[in-house]
């Protein structure tokens, strides 16, 4: 029942296969199965405590994977150091403390390429999508508002040129509009550059406007999945995420 | 040893107790015999040798007490040891000598130790001051005293000391037998201490120091007259040092010798008793023997492997053997994690039900006005006003971030707030420390199941009733007098089987379970639960929710409860308040929450819990 | 290379003492004298010459047929240059390799604490450092100087030759730093000069600024400074040197050796000894030739306390020869009553236990080489211990 | 008047000198090293080498810095990195590597006090008296030590990186920071100028196998009460040297002593954060 496997393991970018991990004893991911191809955006759903973040902790190389097997275009990466996992272009954005509050948006910025001389040519695609994260390019990060930081925070990934997007609850404590920004900015990031995005949500009209396909994890296991244009997923989605 | 007699006459249920007691003793007779023949056939070399050395394993208990079991890096131990030989070389020296001038001086020696010992934990273990502050003031202690006896002039013999001054000239024997008695007499104590209801708690402060604190433990207190009661045996194994060399020097009080008996306690095998003493004695006659002709070669292989023993054995040399000893043991005793004979009993304290119907009248068990908090710029709350009322169970929810956590936080400790009040029963928590604020009543669990690792489920629970039952310093209680509610717990969980096992080797639920049981053995009026049922079982939820429910009714607790899984929330609660970005955005039943436009429109399309 | 070989003569130094260490239970025909010295800590600077004359001493001894008959052997052991390292140190060689005298240099502390062990025991022991004076045991001798003796050269130079009214005072804050400045104070103002400051710094203090910066604003005639040996020495030096002040600088700590490896800072300075190599006398000269010959590139510079130790020695052979025995109490009651010519003349303690001796004061020159100046015949210690 | 602020300016300096390796090791790794005594001492023996072979005195500060490094680098991988999760075994640990390093230095150059060449000695004339120029010149290289560092720290990548795994050390090995070689580094970084301050203070110092020890307590009393930043650095050697200056000149250099150990403690009591933040 756990998996997600419509795409052979030639095509994925990202393949995951029967992973669990945790935090010493207790295991928060069991068994976990899935794969994701370029351009394609898979959305895990669930509630707070259910192994999500964890989940994406784990493909970064942060928790130790118990078993199980992480591919980037088919090597293995599992418990791969997560700086070097950063280097081959996974970009990770986790939900809290994601940004350096007390650097500025520069230096936030250059902190997502490897040389800073690399930022320069690429802020054309930061100035493209958001354009308020270059008017403020000298102020501290700290100062920035909710929504202006989670724009860095994208804006970040983005400049690193990712193969690989994960990212945490980049909705949360957004205004409707700008979520909408976010959603138009993962889509043409996905489809112009064929970048993999793994997105994990709370929000579902946000994660339903942008996915191709879904996920839902409960209790660290994936207990459906499927595509989001499919004509079952309001009823999976009603029977497992609501009361 | 006051102990020893009660112990003969303690009823069966204390048995093992009593048999810990014996063992100790028949180990402290075997030491003495040791004490007592060793002369014979050691020469008067290695009698003079270990004579010093036996006075110097003394100060190694003492920093093995403060640092091996309590945690706390100390420098500064060798002051008291300084001040204990001062005492006798500058009466001695300078006011006279006898039995009645001895006695004195040692009065003298034990009491500047223990006010100056008393001093230093007032200005170092205050609530919330790092583990660093406390060693930095250890550290300056003996360089401040160094320097004091060094512009001491002719009073203090500043650097050469003082020497020569009248003392008792007993054959060398006598002197090795006083300080091996001595050093046996304060072991055996410090043997029965740690293993006694006290020990637990230093053990607890050094694993969990916060947690102390949220079970009422006055973790500061407790450190200071650990502080003072060691310094005062440091002093008087110093005063007889000084007795017994006739020579005092300032290097008896230095920072040097301060980090040399860290290095015998780390070397030994640090929380071990044992090991340091073994460590200060070895090291000291081995220097005594090799440093004259090595002095370099010496104390190179002495740094050596010190950092070696550090990095590799971080317990010592006596975790070679110890260990060697647990692998034999447990090959046939089955594995730590295996239930053991905790020699622990649970019984039943007097009802909290007939407290709390007595409490009933009162004003309401909590109340919050205007509570605010801020973090420099940050508003995490802002103008918070809550009462919670006997027998009621309310859920906080609200996004991460809205300020749940801060809002446990800042009821539980007088120091968090910036602003507004929190009332407990009528008594406002003004800036009071968080075990002040359990004594009024108010148990708090946390998020994270940090528990204390190395101590057993029974140490724990008598640990959180240290504030009602108080704890024994050389004996350990048998039986564990928990409240109603508690023993529950303990009962749906298991882990009243499990009494002996070390709180690591239990499951995620178990822990829960536990950390749940220790809060209500503080028998709270209010209860804060921050997440108590996050990574459970549904089974095990079930039987958490359950209790809490009576917990609530039948008890008449006030329940505060952070809870993401709003199924939960419904199937146990009554009232439900929503924080958002620090504000109170509702506060009603469930349906009044659920049916709020005010919640739906700032949750509009981000949040499934609140469309619940 | 140089490393390698240090470690190496340290490691067959060490076992060629542990195993003189094991041989001495066999044979009792020796006489052992006791060795007690910082090899470690803050006089491990100067012990190794302490040694190295010592050990000259004995093979002289024992080629001309010993003590007594017996031959001499020498442990020795260190103290670490403090209280606790001694009484290690003098226990093991009381108790445990139970020598027949205890011949040594050590700080005040490690002397002091040694004292007790001494007395218990009922040893003679020669101390053979210069000190603070007034130190007073049955069984001690010191065949060094005292601050009477050693103060008075420097201070009268400054006060007759070169005129100097107004004195400042700097020492390290220990027994031999305060005893020293104290007596030198009092000393000055028996003679008509005024003390303008008188300064200590703890004894592991490196920072003289503002110190000097006192010294400067009072601008003494003459500056006579008393610290530590070594390091606390130097760095003052170095400091006096760096801020530029050039007043006539008596150093009552300083040795010949210490002074030649300061190099240029040590220039133009005052000492006063009662030993220096210069010493024009055929003692002298046999005594450095033999240890230019036995040590060679290894010699460590003979100084004020590797020579008093030299002397000790034969002191001791003089006494133990002249009561006929070895035994402890006859040795001390001939103590006082022997003499020995040696490098610094002839040497005779008197009946509290000191020595007057002839003092020497000297001026550092360009290259660090010490030219005496002035020579005091046969300075008296003065009362140092007149219940003795 | 002037001397009295000049010395307090000078003392300052050498201080900020000093401790400066030692707040760049805490601030990065979250490490006290108490090898940092042995450091500066290794950097005064370094200094001795250079001068002794002929070199030129001005070679001993980049000689001493090199060899830090080194040292650092190594001792970072030997000792200090199976303790970063125990910071407090890893103070014991880096003292027992302070005596193992006193007693190698022993072996080698043996106990006597060492001579390093000054690169410059005597006086400059300022407001009428002459003033050691050495200490001088430390004023100028305790303000220029301070930029370099604050260049290295802001302006540079190497100083973002360290800054991040400051702030966030997880987030920074998400983005790609190797935050063990950014350690390795920094420790590298920290004993070089521990080697550098030693041979710094050589002129006015001598160079023994414990020459390092007296600095260590100041230095670690220091770099707490800066609240582990420069600015807070060079405020906190300028009101504690200070302090000890003023102490020393008008009460007694003896108590000039421990002033800052004592005041310092007084200050963390006050301020545990220490003067550079709340």
């Amino acid at each position: 029942m756990s998996g997600v496997t419509n795409q052979s393991a030639g095509e994925a970018r990202l393949q995951v296969a029967g992973l669990s991990s945790g935090y010493g004893p207790v295991t928060v991911v069991r068994d976990v199965s899935f794969s994701i191809a370029p351009g394609e955006i898979l959305v895990i759903l669930g509630k707070n405590g259910m192994g999500k973040s964890t989940l994406l902790k784990t493909i970064m190389g942060f928790i130790r994977a118990k078993s199980g097997s992480v591919r980037l275009d088919g090597s293995e990466i599992a418990n791969r150091a997560p700086h070097l996992n950063a280097r081959e272009a996974l970009a990770y954005t986790p939900q809290e403390y994601a940004i350096f509050q007390d650097l500025t948006v520069e230096e936030n910025l250059r902190l997502g390429v490897t040389e800073d001389r690399l930022l320069g040519a690429r802020m054309g695609e930061v100035e493209a999508a958001f354009p308020v994260i270059a008017k403020r390019f000298k102020q501290r990060a700290g100062t920035l508002s909710g929504g202006e930081q989670k724009m860095l925070l994208l804006s970040r990934s983005l400049v690193s040129r990712p193969k690989i997007m994960l990212i945490d609850e980049i909705s949360e404590g957004l205004q409707p509009s700008m979520v909408n920004r976010m959603a138009q900015v993962l889509r043409s990031t996905s489809a112009e550059k064929g970048v993999a995005i793994l997105l994990v949500e709370q929000n579902l009209p946000f994660a339903l406007s942008v996915a191709d396909r879904y996920a839902i994890l409960k209790i660290g296991e994936i207990v459906e999945q499927g595509d989001v244009a499919h004509a079952d997923t309001a009823a999976t989605l009603e029977r497992h995420l609501r009361i | 040893m006051a102990d020893i007699p009660a112990a003969g006459r303690v009823p069966d249920a204390t048995r093992r107790s009593s048999r810990q007691v014996w063992r100790t003793v028949l180990g402290a007779a075997i030491a003495l015999a040791i004490v007592a023949t060793a002369p014979l056939y050691l020469g008067t070399y290695m009698t003079n040798v270990l004579t010093r050395a036996l006075f110097l394993a003394a100060l190694a208990l003492t920093v093995d007490l403060i640092w091996g079991y309590t945690g706390i890096l100390t420098f500064g131990q060798s002051a008291f040891f300084g001040i204990g030989a001062y005492a006798c070389a500058l009466v001695f020296t300078h006011w006279g000598f006898g039995a009645g001038w001895a006695i004195g001086a040692l009065v003298i020696g034990i009491a500047v130790a223990m006010v100056t010992a008393w001093l230093t934990g007032l200005l170092s273990f205050y609530h919330g001051a790092s583990p660093l502050y406390s060693s930095i003031v250890t550290l300056a202690l003996p360089i401040v005293l160094t320097q004091v006896i060094f512009s001491g002039g002719r009073f203090t013999g500043s650097s050469s000391g003082l020497s020569g001054f009248p003392t008792y000239y007993w054959k060398i024997d006598t002197w090795f037998w006083i300080a091996g008695v001595f050093l046996v007499v304060a072991a055996t104590f410090a043997w029965l201490f740690v293993r006694s209801d006290y020990g637990r708690i230093l053990i607890a402060i050094r694993e969990n120091e916060d947690r102390c604190a949220y079970l009422g433990i006055p973790v500061s207190r407790i450190k200071t007259a650990l502080f003072a009661v060691c310094a005062g045996i440091a002093a008087i194994s110093g005063f007889g040092y000084a007795a017994f060399s006739n020579v005092v020097a300032p290097e008896l009080a230095g920072f040097q010798l301060g980090t040399e008996s860290l290095i015998w306690v780390a070397l030994g095998g640090r929380g071990t008793l044992i090991g340091p003493i073994l460590g200060a004695i070895g090291i000291d006659a081995t220097s005594s023997y090799l440093s004259g002709n090595l002095p370099f070669l010496w104390n190179f292989i002495v740094g050596v492997t010190f950092v070696a023993v550090i990095i590799l054995l971080p317990n010592g040399i006596a975790s070679l053997i110890t260990g060697a000893w647990r692998r034999y043991r447990t090959r046939g005793a089955g594995g730590g994690d295996q239930p053991r004979d905790s020699g622990i009993r649970l019984t039943a304290a007097p009802s909290v039900r007939a407290a709390a119907a007595a409490g009933r009248s009162a004003s309401p068990p909590i109340r919050i006005d205007g509570l605010t908090c801020r973090y420099g710029s940050l508003t995490v709350l802002d103008g918070i006003d809550v009462e919670g009322k006997q027998g009621q169970l309310l859920s906080i929810v609200g996004p991460n971030g809205a300020g749940k956590t801060t809002l446990m936080r800042c009821i539980s400790n007088g120091t968090e707030r910036t602003g507004g009040t929190v009332t407990v029963a009528g008594t406002e928590i003004g800036r009071s420390s968080p075990q002040k604020i359990v004594g009024l009543g108010v148990g708090r669990s946390f998020q994270n199941t940090s528990l204390f690792d190395s101590l057993t489920v029974g140490d724990c629970l008598r640990l959180a009733r240290y504030r009602i039952d108080g704890a024994r310093p050389f004996y350990r209680s048998e039986t564990v007098a928990l409240p109603e509610p508690a023993l529950e717990i303990l009962a749906a969980t298991g882990l009243d089987q499990r009494l002996g096992v070390e709180t690591r080797y239990l499951s995620h639920g178990m822990k829960r379970g536990l950390e749940l049981a220790m809060v209500l053995a503080t028998e709270p009026r209010v209860l804060l639960l921050d997440e108590p049922t996050a990574g459970l079982t549904k089974p095990e939820r079930t039987a958490i929710g359950h209790v809490l429910t009576r917990l609530a009714e039948e008890y008449g607790l006030c329940i505060f409860l952070i809870e993401h899984d709003l199924d939960f929330v419904r199937e146990i609660s009554n009232r439900i308040v929503v924080l958002h970005q620090g504000k109170l955005l509702l506060d009603g039943t469930v349906e009044e929450v659920v049916s709020s436009e005010l919640v739906k429109a700032v949750y509009a399309g981000q949040d499934l819990e609140a469309t619940v | 290379m140089k490393t390698l070989q240090r470690i190496g003569t340290l490691g067959f130094g060490t076992l060629a003492l542990m195993g003189a260490l094991m041989n001495s239970a066999a044979a009792q025909s020796t006489v052992k004298i006791g060795i007690p010295v910082g090899l470690s800590g803050a006089n491990s600077v100067v012990a190794p010459s302490v040694v190295q004359s010592s050990q000259l001493a004995a093979d002289e001894i024992n080629a001309a047929g010993g003590i007594l008959g017996k031959k001499v052997e020498l442990v020795v052991a260190d103290d670490g240059s403090g209280a606790q390292g001694a009484q290690r140190a003098f226990n093991s060689l009381v108790f445990q390799d139970d020598v027949d005298v205890l011949i040594s240099m050590e700080t005040s502390a490690a002397r002091n604490a040694g004292l007790p062990i001494v007395n218990r025991a009922g040893k003679p022991f020669i101390y053979t450092s210069f000190y603070e004076g007034r130190s007073c045991s049955p069984n001690m001798f010191v065949p060094a100087w005292v601050p009477d003796q050693q103060v008075k050269p420097v201070v009268d130079h400054f006060t007759d030759t070169l005129k100097a009214k107004t004195f400042y005072l700097i020492g390290s804050d220990y027994n031999f730093g305060r005893g020293m400045l104290e007596f030198t104070r009092k000393y000055i103002e028996e003679r008509g000069g005024r003390v303008l400051g008188e300064e200590y710094l703890p004894m592991d203090g490196s920072d003289w600024t503002s110190i000097i910066s006192d010294l400067r604003s009072k601008n003494p005639n003459a500056l006579i400074t008393s610290t530590a040996g070594g390091a606390p020495n130097v760095t003052l030096t170095k400091q006096l040197r760096n801020a530029g002040i050039k007043i006539p600088y008596g150093n009552l700590a300083v040795d010949e050796g210490t002074a030649k490896t300061m190099g240029a800072d040590a220039t133009d300075m005052f000492i006063s000894q009662s030993y220096m190599t210069g010493i024009a006398s055929a003692e002298n000269k046999k005594f450095l030739d033999a240890m230019q010959k036995k040590f060679g590139g290894e010699l460590k510079t003979p100084n004020d306390l590797s020579v008093p130790q030299y002397e000790a020695i034969y002191l001791y052979k003089a006494a133990a020869e002249k009561a006929g025995s070895t035994d402890a109490e006859d040795v001390i009651e001939a103590l006082p009553e022997v003499s020995f010519t040696g490098p610094r003349g002839n040497i005779q303690m008197n009946k509290q236990h000191h020595t007057p001796l002839t003092m020497y004061l000297g001026q550092v020159k360009d290259g660090g080489s010490v030219e005496v100046i002035k020579t005091f015949e046969n300075v008296d210690p003065g009362e140092q211990c007149p219940n003795l | 008047m002037a001397i009295l602020l000049l010395d307090i300016l000078t003392t300052a300096s050498m201080l900020f000198i000093v401790a400066a390796g030692l707040m760049i090791i805490l601030g990065v790794m979250k490490l006290i090293n108490f090898a940092h005594g042995a450091f500066l001492t290794v950097g005064g023996y370094a200094a001795h080498v250079v001068t002794a072979h002929g070199f030129s005195p001005w070679l001993t500060i980049p000689a001493a810095a090199a060899f830090g490094f080194v040292l650092g680098v190594v001792v970072e991988r030997v000792v200090v990195r199976p303790l970063y999760s125990r910071p407090l075994d890893a103070i014991l640990a880096t003292w027992g590597l302070g005596i193992i390093i006193a007693q190698v230095i022993v072996f080698a150059f043996g106990r006597e006090v060492q001579f390093a060449q000054s690169p410059i000695s005597g006086t400059v004339d300022l407001f009428g008296t002459g003033y050691s120029s050495w200490r001088l010149i430390l004023i100028a290289v305790a303000v220029v030590l301070g930029l370099l560092l604050t260049a290295l720290l802001y302006l540079t990548r190497f100083g973002l990186n360290a800054r991040a795994v400051i702030m966030n050390e997880n987030l920074a090995r998400g983005l790609g920071i190797d935050s063990i070689r950014v350690r390795a580094m920094t420790f590298g970084l920290g004993a070089a100028l521990a080697c550098a301050a030693g041979a710094l203070i050589t002129p006015l110092l001598s160079v023994d196998p414990n020459m390092g020890l007296p600095w260590l307590v100041n230095s670690f009393m220091l770099v707490l009460v800066s609240g582990i930043a420069i600015p807070g650095l060079a405020l906190a050697s300028l009101v504690l040297g200070g302090a000890q200056v003023l102490v020393s000149t008008f009460v007694s250099p003896i108590i000039g002593g421990i002033t800052i150990v004592v005041l310092a403690a007084v200050i963390l009591r006050i301020k545990p954060q220490g003067l550079s933040r709340g």
